[in-house]
């Protein structure tokens, strides 16, 4: 019985979160609400072969599993990396779709696709299965979302595209892949507004001291501090059970992203009430994050709908 | 004890009801698509909704009739605000000198300021914006940093301004200064009253959380201010004393700023929304929950109503509403994105909505002040 | 338009408020706890008519409506009165049962009903409406229960009993009064928990200062002092619509019991923190009012049970 | 990373299940009705049960067996927390001395006070109370007045100790005493270890919220103890730096005091509830809620424990746990309450412990100490 990540998934991460830090920072994720996301994070990403971890070594890829991939997703959740990461490596990888940018939605109530107007390639469900298809196979018809750096688009198939998979299990298997990579990145989305909020908290005065040094604000943190604190682990377990098909991964997927969810939501409106106004604003960092967070707690279902499949299967 | 509006009281109801509905289809047939009111073009559209509202005299109901207003109680503008936001017309762009300044003009004003003053606010002709926030005064609005120094026949001010909602659209402000320059905290400021167009004043707009430029930062650079700026006196109440003048804003600005109208009219939408695409059994009660909130929001106003017409002061107890407005506004945008499923992601009115609610805990004075009030002065907690 | 009791309304329950503060103290609900309640607060409230106060004036009683009564059961909430005063003064005196002590629960699931060891007589639903048994003509089977003042058991009727009314409207509109006079005790009980709450904070000292300077105390505070301050005029409004046959009545009643119980809940949580270990013991007087609040806050229908009504009168 | 329990763990389990479910069956046929151990009578049936537990070497897995114990690691007194607790057996009476006076024993004991102590412990012979609180030393644990005057031969004990859970029954009371007069708060404390049939000792039981003798009061006059009152030395650590050994017991009691198993039993008890009565759309959910919560913390405790294990400390991340634990507790008893509907009146187990519960975010520590602990020693914010 050991858990905890081991040197090679921490290097793995470290390796992650360097590179973003350096190639996708908020000016990056601020610019990418105006224009395609610069892709020099998403081909650094690649070369270090953090898109194929997923990928057999035969194939070119690094043959691991998903305990090494979720930090790795983590860290693009505390970028706000633009990149669809989850639904190119987490999703669409294991089915063989690699080398190339997918995006996907297989959510509870499918309808939004992120980094639809880029993507290279589109994987969605179909009646016989998943279906995978080209930019020039699909018809975009772009939305206005809350957060506009996602690029998100309803995607409407023209051609028949290639059939992925046609197995249920193989669908179902892939929706979890994709909720636990969710899962994941509102961790890191979480990690990062504590981050930004507990350096304001100490640096901001009011009333001739810092604010982080009112109880009130204290405590807005504490608790958020607590619900990542008992998040983190279950979105590690997650990863694990998927990774070795443990019969509880289904379920654990669903507690990662309801916790994760909970934490983000939680996180948010602390990190919003101890900014104040100065968070109140699209020219402070926060709302970059803020925004991802929340269309991500809906994506991949929502909390209620995690909350009845855990339901569901504890005998309820 | 009666809880039945007046005959005169329906009557305006059933009149206001329909004039808004004329008028509202008109001003829309008029401006095309309509625009948010925290940005410059919507602004622009909006003063066309105020001036249709002021010719009708429905601007300031609660106002006399030589400023602009139709006499009416509090009660009259219970009424007003249900009505209003029942209708689905635009926040009002008017709300902060309406709201905030016009209140202190009737406590502290001299009568020329009144006279002068109030007929222009009612009238959407002075738009005001608010200068109480500086970058190192927001909940501790005793800070204020930004200097007004005495000259002959008027005022220099130096200083920022920060966060004046829709600073940018405005033509005046109002706001705290500091006068004495050897004071500390909440002494030796002033309240002054500062067209925007002075010489040495650049207001810059920026956005809000929501996209729109509906904030703005006023910069004061050695920008002189004569004493009759404003066609009277500049400075509302006593020179150096102008906190007391701003508190009892402060306390008008949390008790009656949000009426139960708005919620009211935030709840049918819900249930609108509801009958439109259902929902499960959680979000069904945490729905009834929720109304019933708003509803408790109501009945605590008739009986806030029934105080202040008995001569109670609102004092610190605007405190407990500010807390529950705000709280409850942002339960209600949650229930409707709840509702949405994916959909929530979408720009929307609802996502605009929420959006604007998570600023409710903010402004205003910080729902964390808030609660040290109620704790300290409503139950008397030592400080 | 007026929405605050008048002077008539306030003198009553100002009279009852004092009576019950002299003859209705902690150390008389904490005998209570162990042998029948003392009858001189119920006596003297009898004597002050606040039995009858809808009882009609050529019958004996003040021939008023519950907007007078609803602020005397509030006191009687606030001093935690073990006697059945809403059972007695609001649920039976308008059935024409007057004159004598009544208990009764008409709630969702009737099971459990207070003051039985002491009643003169029973209000019980049965398969025709309402019947009245004399204590001898029911069964007593004590239950013990977290509030052993209340007196609570199991109640089975052996005889017949007087059939009180057969009328279904007039079985739901006793229910409905019977909530009302719940939440109206319930209202009570927080104002007591607040009012030991506040005193003991601003006495108690910790680090060198009265806990109550602690923001953290403040705002557990504030939080109960406002759920109190909606929580209030609801109650009033129910007793208002009930007296004038609102068409929201039945609604109004829900409403204020949903409110009141959840007031009691947030401030009974906030007390108890507040007092820390000192509250934790029955030596304390904060358990006789927090353990009050507790049954209450479940009879006459539980939260849930309330929501549901009032969802199904707005159309959800 | 590695899930899977080994072979020998697994062994364990069976062992303890198959023992536990034999033992609980002849104990209870020995003792007749069970009562709560927080009465007199209850407390000797549980002795009973303790001793048992100890024959069988079950008392403290963790320990070295020269003390009792079964040389197990922190991993086997998981499984032994989760087994224990499942099977339903009592509250353990021994609580105090096993889980925070052994840990600082363990840390800052003497070889002798080691040797001849901690087996005592294990067996039950010594039954240890805390005497942290006083009546002006709560939540302010630094707050401590209770002195110990330096004779010859001994100390001599003056002051009071509160809330001592169980007390009434205990044999021996550990607790901070200022032993230098001129000292102020943190310092000038020594940790003393005290029988309580010393002349000038008395001990008051009173009732807990839940109507049981469980804290008492101990006073002390004039009271001697000898220096060798225990069998060894009465001072544990350094005279005058009891807070640093009393800390590092507060650390253990707030991390590890509440193991993930009882709150897996407490759940399984709930899905048990559900599936005797059901109940509403809305409960559901918040029944699954809750399981997850309680699921999460036996997995960060997974993580706790690897990291104890890889020699890191757990300082004050152990009050993270502790508000977890402590609320979650509530949770899932308002959670029973609600599925018992009116029957939640009733005295019994889920009432009981309801109450028990309420206790949690006040003891060890209250909650509002923990975040503050959180926010400056974890995140860093400035006190």
């Amino acid at each position: 019985m050991r858990f905890s990540l081991d040197d090679d998934r921490e290097a793995l991460r470290a390796t992650a979160r360097d590179l973003l830090a350096e190639l996708c920072p908020p000016a990056a994720v601020r610019a990418a609400w105006t224009q395609e996301p610069d892709p020099s994070a998403w081909h650094a990403l690649a070369d270090a072969g953090a898109l194929a971890v997923l990928v057999p070594e035969s194939e070119g890829g690094l043959g691991l599993d998903e305990t090494y991939l979720v930090g790795v997703v983590e860290e693009a959740g505390r970028a706000a990396l633009p990149h669809p990461l989850t639904a190119t490596a987490l999703v669409a990888a294991p089915l063989g779709v690699a080398g190339t940018t997918v995006t996907t939605d297989l959510g509870a109530s499918s309808a939004i696709v992120p980094a639809a107007t880029y993507a290279e390639a589109f994987l969605l469900r179909s009646d016989d299965g998943l279906r995978l298809y080209g930019a020039d196979e699909v018809e975009i018809e772009p939305v206005e979302t809350v957060d506009s750096s996602r690029h998100c688009a309803r995607v409407h198939p023209r051609g028949a595209g290639e059939l992925v998979t046609g197995d249920a299990a193989a669908t179902e298997a892939a929706f979890e892949r994709g909720v636990l990579g969710t899962a994941a990145e509102l961790l890191g989305l979480s990690h990062r507004m504590l981050e930004l909020t507990v350096g304001y908290a100490a640096q901001r005065h009011q009333f001739g001291k810092p604010i982080g040094s009112f109880q009130a604000v204290k405590h807005h943190l504490a608790n958020a501090r607590i619900q990542i604190e008992f998040a983190a682990p279950a979105v590690l377990y997650a990863a694990y059970a998927v990774a070795h098909g443990r019969g509880d991964a289904s379920r654990a997927v669903s507690q990662a992203k309801w916790l994760a969810g909970n934490t983000a939501s939680v996180m948010g409106r602390a990190a919003l009430q101890c900014h104040g106004a100065i968070g109140y604003t699209t020219e402070h960092d926060l709302h970059l994050y803020l925004k991802r967070s929340w269309a991500l707690a809906r994506s991949w279902g929502g909390a209620g709908f995690h909350a009845d499949r855990v339901a569901a299967s504890i005998g309820l | 004890m009666d809880l039945n509006w007046s005959e005169t009281q329906a009557a305006m109801r059933r009149d206001l009801r329909g004039w808004l509905e004329r008028n509202l289809a008109e001003w829309r047939a008029e401006i095309g698509v309509e625009l948010s009111g925290d940005t410059r073009e919507g602004f622009a559209q909006q003063l066309r909704w105020e001036r249709r509202l002021y010719e009708a005299g429905w601007s300031a109901v609660a106002w006399p009739e030589a400023y602009g207003g139709r006499e009416g109680t509090l009660w009259d503008w219970l009424v007003f605000e249900e009505e209003y936001w029942r209708s689905g017309a635009p926040q009002r762009v008017t709300q902060n000198g309406i709201q905030i300044l016009a209140p202190s003009l009737f406590e502290h004003g001299t009568q020329d300021q009144k006279d002068l003053l109030l007929p222009r606010i009612a009238a959407a002709e002075d738009l005001w914006c608010q200068g109480w926030s500086e970058p190192n005064a927001g909940s501790d609005l005793a800070g204020v940093s930004s200097r007004a120094r005495r000259v002959s026949g008027g005022w220099v001010l130096d200083g920022q301004k920060t966060w004046t909602t829709r600073g940018a659209f405005c033509t005046h402000l109002f706001g705290l200064f500091r006068s004495d320059p050897d004071s500390e905290r909440h002494r030796g400021l002033t309240y002054l009253l500062v067209p925007l167009d002075l010489d040495g004043v650049v207001v810059r707009g920026f956005s809000r959380l929501d996209g729109d430029e509906g904030f703005a930062e006023v910069f004061f650079t050695e920008a002189f201010l004569p004493d009759d700026a404003v066609g009277t006196s500049v400075v509302l109440g006593d020179v150096d004393r102008g906190w007391s003048v701003a508190v009892s804003a402060a306390s008008t600005e949390r008790g009656l700023l949000r009426s139960p109208g708005r919620y009211q009219a935030t709840v049918a939408g819900l249930l609108d929304l509801w009958a439109e695409r259902g929902g499960d059994a959680a979000t069904r009660r945490r729905l009834a929950a929720a109304w019933m909130l708003v509803d408790a929001y109501r009945l605590q106003t008739l009986q806030t109503i029934t105080a202040l017409l008995d001569g109670v002061d609102l004092g610190s107890e605007a405190s407990l509403a500010k807390v529950w407005w705000s709280e409850l506004d942002i339960e209600l945008h949650e229930i409707a994105l709840e509702l949405l499923g994916t959909d929530a992601e979408l720009e929307g009115p609802w996502s605009k909505g929420h959006q604007f609610a998570l600023a409710g805990p903010i402004y205003a004075g910080t729902n964390e002040v808030q609660r040290n009030i109620v704790a300290e002065r409503v139950l008397g907690l030592p400080r």
